[in-house]
């Protein structure tokens, strides 16, 4: 394990935005904290624990450009936007984050390939760093993450003075490799104490207990049915807060824009399954109210996807949609709503 | 780029209520009194149905300057439409002042069927301004461009 | 597909051209679709789907009504009633290019299940278009199916599609049976009057043959209910989910009905498989 | 805040047994002590579940567009200020008054828990409240704040106490939190700035848009049966900005909208998880309005026409109310 004083940290920043584009949780001049791509102006923030939105956008923006036709009389042409290939670094991504990669993963790259998800993919580096001071909305651990150890290429800690690197993938120790001047050996026995506290913290949290594998009949048509959806879906405003700051959600539109008589282009965008014409066709929608919307996202999220991902639900517990939506209705309710109506 | 400068040719985009306005453009023409073909005129039944949107949206779509034109107030061909108009134009404009954008790419006239010389006057005039403030950038999709 | 060199993405469509326009009724419309300079964009199996793209209007997904057993071209029956295919309908001439993409999703299971079956295909207005994919197939592997029957119903006679096969070649198959009926009584029209489900049962079909059935939500319904009174098993009944898909690969989630994307998983489910799945079709 | 929840609960026992109504719009508490949600009561066991307290800032008068639409009578507690926004639902004839019944629910201000955590309380597990102090529990500690710290915005903005509809008032009104200051302030600033910097600003605020449309969905005045953005066939129909002049566009779009109906609520930015200052564009049709038209309160009542469905003869016209105002 290396570690770094953090009055070094800036050097150590540097070192790496010449490796590729170094992406840190830093504040935009409204306060919001969001992963930007760094530079000696702006100044990191590590102390936040969750950035405002999630990390999603690095591999699968909230808008991307897919191709371009040209047309010349009847005649049409076809350009591939090519998905880019700049190196990225990306660091200070929590244990939830990290995790989230890895269930999109299990989306865009089964077969077939998403190629552009792949391409920023494989180009990113991801440096893990460990939670120290949890916020109450948190449950990562509901899903087995362990918010001290949130794994990546590298996994750094932050303490009071230092800030403690261990490189994790060949590639992380390819990447400590051409840092490894800047920083000086150390125990591990600081970050161990560290992970101690914040463990105590974390069972000290309002959702320490709260579990989702085991509780939620994973018989699609049993929880389908459920009387719960109608009563708690009341509240929702449809809108697309949660899915839109949810690092699992990957539901997505494809789009052409007319950008002049002879030439589109076609991108894709984030889409939600809470929007009401998600799923309109030209004879009719299936799912017509918003019981029926909000039940898919929790039953996609709850039930289907743990069914064909090996158990693995669509949720980290970051808690982003319990801090941001603006009814304060969310998964965890939803999961508990469930489980207690699983007697009746 | 001082030649390309002297080049630019505005995209305007004319809303003319077909009652007065759009009477005082085929006046114009046939008083042979010219004005720029930078002007392109839409037609609508009366000032008010232009929403706001229409503005937004031709700004979008690439017009340097867009100018309203409608019945002079009181003389609206459904009795009442253009104060409707003023209000929510007046608004629109103060808006756009707000957000920094082409509040002065926009205008609101009143032109009657009769007033053919005055409808030359304005495009010639709305031409000349827009031309000195150049192409509109803050408020076109910048996908337009390419 | 345009000759970049790149590594294509799945979304990234071919180029197609429009080679033939069959106008089947007022709102169908058959378009005939090849390669630039000849020849198919891709192999399909019966009951699979493409997306076609018209620049500016975006994408949708049309199952494909020719048969993979012919070599040449590919053809879609595209019923109106949208934007883009208003602009198939009304704007499109032979000799236009299109953007392409598939095949998509599953398949009726014509090299297994459905070898030495007697086949009861029920269609219902544009429904015909995906059957008639796999009886062109099965007329040309003849040997491999036992008797076929075609029921299909549509509003009128001239809501038919693909009149002149109904009427005149697959009738004229070695043990090929097609029974028509339409909605509503018209002059000159000697076959039968009625829906589908009632006919199915006026035609005392035995269950031993397996159904393949497409058509509107709610005929598939009803026909399902006739067919299980009639004593067929719904593990014998196939039929074809529509719902709107983008991405045809199973990401984008939006024809996700329980566990199941109908655009990978589907478009064909037995009607036993339906079952198992939350009604959202 | 505890005995007005009694007395809610109370009251919605009483209006369902006696008839007068068949479900209850109300608060339901989740998991903090922060995060009351909006949420339908439909049995006299399950108002036993209705909570009250200083974070229940939700505006429950959109619910009654769906309560109108299954024509189902329907019990709602409205904070004074909520009662503007029923007002001008009833006014679009979004609802219909024989569909609910308003009770008045008193209200002494609503606490803002992002305010808290931007103060320094991290995991926070519990929330204290007493007269103009603010406990916070956390692990780390116990934090203590004074209550206008932690407001939200729009109640420092509060409209004061009186209920503007009402079929009748839950206990005494509490005492509104005096307003102090130009509520059009943050507005004349950017007003004062120069034409850059306010494109500027405005570039930076409307770029941090994810296009959730919370602003829309909570809003009571935005309710079209479908909404131009929601429109695939619409040019501006889409759910993610191409580029930044479509956040820009949306804005205007949304905010112009609502002009004249808008009732200053604002729920569009307390709702905004990106934190976008976009109820200074509403509040900045409402100053212009006021400035152009004379003074105008929507949702005041049911009645008065907006401003921008009539007019005067003498209306300023555009260049030169622009002008007046600059």
């Amino acid at each position: 394990m290396l570690k770094i004083t953090l009055d070094n940290l800036p050097k150590l920043l540097a070192a790496l935005s010449e490796l590729g584009e170094l992406q840190v949780p830093c504040e935009n001049k409204s306060g919001k904290v969001d992963f930007e791509k760094w530079n000696a102006e702006k100044r990191p923030r590590f102390d936040i624990t969750l950035t405002s939105k999630s990390a999603k956008d690095l591999f699968f923006p909230q808008v991307e450009d897919l191709l371009a036709f040209k047309t010349k009389g009847k005649n049409l042409s076809i350009e591939q936007i090519m998905p880019s290939d700049k190196k990225v670094i990306l660091m200070g991504v929590r244990a939830c984050d990290i995790k989230s990669f890895e269930l999109l993963d299990k989306v865009f790259l089964k077969d077939p390939v998403d190629t552009y998800y792949k391409a920023r993919r494989e180009n990113t580096l991801i440096i893990g760093m460990a939670c120290s001071e949890p916020e109450e909305t948190c449950f990562c651990g509901s899903f087995g993450i362990d918010a001290t150890a949130p794994g990546g290429d590298v996994t750094t800690w932050i303490t009071k003075d230092a800030l403690y690197w261990q490189a994790n993938t060949e590639a992380g120790k390819t990447l400590t490799e051409k840092v490894a001047d800047l920083m000086e050996e150390a125990e591990a026995s600081k970050v161990e104490e560290q992970a101690a506290v914040t463990k105590a913290v974390l069972e000290k949290m309002p959702l320490a207990n709260f579990k989702v594998a085991g509780k939620i009949p994973q018989d699609e048509l049993k929880t389908f049915n459920s009387k719960i959806w109608e009563e708690i879906s009341a509240g929702c405003l449809s809108c697309c807060t949660c899915t839109y700051v949810c690092p699992t959600c990957h539901c997505y539109d494809i789009r052409d824009y007319a950008v002049s008589d002879n030439h589109t282009e076609r991108y894709r965008c984030w889409d939600s399954c809470l929007a009401s014409d998600f799923t309109k066709m030209a004879h009719g929608n299936p799912r017509k109210t918003k019981v029926e919307r909000f039940r898919q996202r929790y039953m996609h999220k709850l039930v289907y996807f743990p069914n064909n991902n090996e158990g693995d639900f669509a949720c980290v517990g970051c808690g982003r949609c319990l801090q941001k939506c603006p009814v304060n209705l969310n998964i965890v309710k939803v999961a508990k709503a469930l489980e207690v109506s699983e007697d009746v | 780029m001082l030649k390309d400068a002297a080049k630019f040719e505005p995209k305007i985009v004319a809303f003319c209520c077909n009652w007065c306005s759009y009477a005082g453009a085929d006046g114009a023409g046939t008083a042979r009194k010219n004005y720029p073909a930078n002007v392109k005129i839409i037609k609508v039944p009366c000032s008010c149905r232009v929403n706001p949107m229409f503005i937004l949206r031709a700004f979008q779509r690439g017009a340097d300057g867009v100018i309203l034109c409608g019945c002079h107030p009181g003389d609206c061909h459904y009795s009442t439409g253009n104060y409707y108009t003023r209000r929510r134009m007046a608004l629109l404009m103060s808006m756009l002042n707000f957000m920094g954008v082409a509040e002065d790419r926009f205008r609101v006239e009143w032109v009657s069927a009769a007033e053919g010389a005055k409808f030359a006057e304005v495009m010639n005039d709305f031409v000349v301004q827009i031309t000195a403030l150049g192409e509109n950038v803050k408020l076109r999709d910048l996908r337009c461009k390419k | 597909m345009c000759n970049c060199g790149h590594h294509h993405d799945t979304l990234i469509p071919q180029i197609g051209v429009i080679t033939d326009i069959c106008t089947e009724t007022a709102d169908v419309k058959t378009f005939r679709v090849e390669k630039v300079g000849g020849g198919k964009l891709f192999e399909h199996l019966p009951g699979q789907c493409a997306i076609l793209s018209v620049p500016g209007k975006g994408e949708a997904i049309f199952s494909i009504t020719s048969s993979p057993t012919n070599e040449e071209y590919m053809e879609f029956s595209i019923k109106r009633c949208g934007s883009i295919t208003d602009f198939l309908h009304y704007e499109v001439e032979v000799g236009q290019q299109i953007a392409v993409r598939g095949p998509y999703g599953n398949n009726f299971p014509v090299a297994d299940k459905l070898v030495g079956k007697d086949i009861l295909f029920i269609a219902g207005g544009i429904g015909l278009a995906p059957m008639r994919s796999v009886i062109n197939y099965m007329l040309d592997k003849r040997a491999d199916y036992g008797s076929i029957d075609i029921v299909y119903g549509a509003r009128s006679v001239e809501d038919f599609v693909r009149y002149n096969e109904l009427s005149e070649v697959w009738p004229a198959q070695p043990d090929t049976r097609v029974h028509l009926t339409i909605d509503r009584p018209q002059e000159n029209w000697q076959g039968n009057v009625g829906f589908v489900p009632a006919f199915l049962k006026d035609l005392q079909f035995t269950p031993d043959k397996t159904v393949l059935l497409c058509g509107p939500p709610i005929m598939i319904k009803l026909c399902l209910a006739a067919l299980v009174e009639m004593g067929f098993e719904k593990s014998q009944v196939y039929t074809t989910l529509e719902l709107k898909m983008k991405c045809g690969v199973g990401k984008c989630g939006r024809c996700n009905i329980g566990g199941k994307y109908v655009c990978k998983d589907g478009p064909v489910f037995t009607c036993d498989q339906l079952d198992e799945m939350p009604d959202e079709y | 805040m505890q005995k007005i929840a009694e007395l809610m609960r109370a009251k919605a026992v009483e209006l369902l047994q006696s008839s007068k109504a068949e479900r209850v719009l109300a608060w339901r508490a989740g998991e903090f002590f922060y995060d009351n949600a909006p949420a339908a009561f439909n049995d006299v066991d399950a108002c036993q579940e209705i909570v009250y307290n200083e974070f229940c800032p939700a505006n429950l008068a959109k619910y009654l567009i769906e309560a109108t639409k299954q024509q189902k009578k329907t019990v709602v507690f409205l904070k004074p200020c909520d009662t503007y926004g029923v007002n001008q639902l009833l006014k679009d004839h979004r609802i219909k008054r024989e569909y609910f019944y308003a009770v008045g629910t008193p209200c002494s201000g609503m606490l803002d828990v992002k305010k808290i955590k931007e103060l320094g309380a991290k995991a926070i597990t519990q929330i204290t409240c007493e007269d103009n102090k603010v406990i916070v529990e956390t692990p780390y500690g116990t934090k203590e704040f004074a209550k206008e710290e932690v407001l939200l915005d729009k109640c420092m903005m509060c409209k004061g106490n009186e209920y503007k509809i009402a079929d009748e008032e839950l206990g005494e009104k509490l005492e509104p939190i005096q307003f102090v200051g130009d509520r059009f302030a943050a507005v004349k600033a950017i007003e004062a700035m120069s034409a850059e910097e306010r494109f500027a600003f405005w570039q930076e605020e409307l770029s941090k848009c994810i296009r959730c449309n919370a602003c829309r969905d909570i809003c009571p005045a935005c309710s079209c049966e479908q909404c131009i953005f929601d429109n695939q066939e619409a040019p501006v129909g889409g759910k993610a900005a191409a580029d930044d002049v479509e956040e820009q566009l949306f804005h205007l779009i949304r905010a112009y909208h609502v002009a004249g109906r808008c009732v200053g609520c604002g729920e569009c930015a307390r709702v905004c998880p990106q934190g976008v200052k976009l109820g200074l564009l509403n509040l900045k049709f409402i100053k212009d309005i006021n400035q152009f038209y004379g003074a105008y309160q929507a949702g005041e009542d049911a009645t008065t026409p907006s401003p921008l469905v009539s007019y005067k003869e003498n209306d300023p016209e555009a260049e030169e109310a622009v002008q007046r105002r600059g």
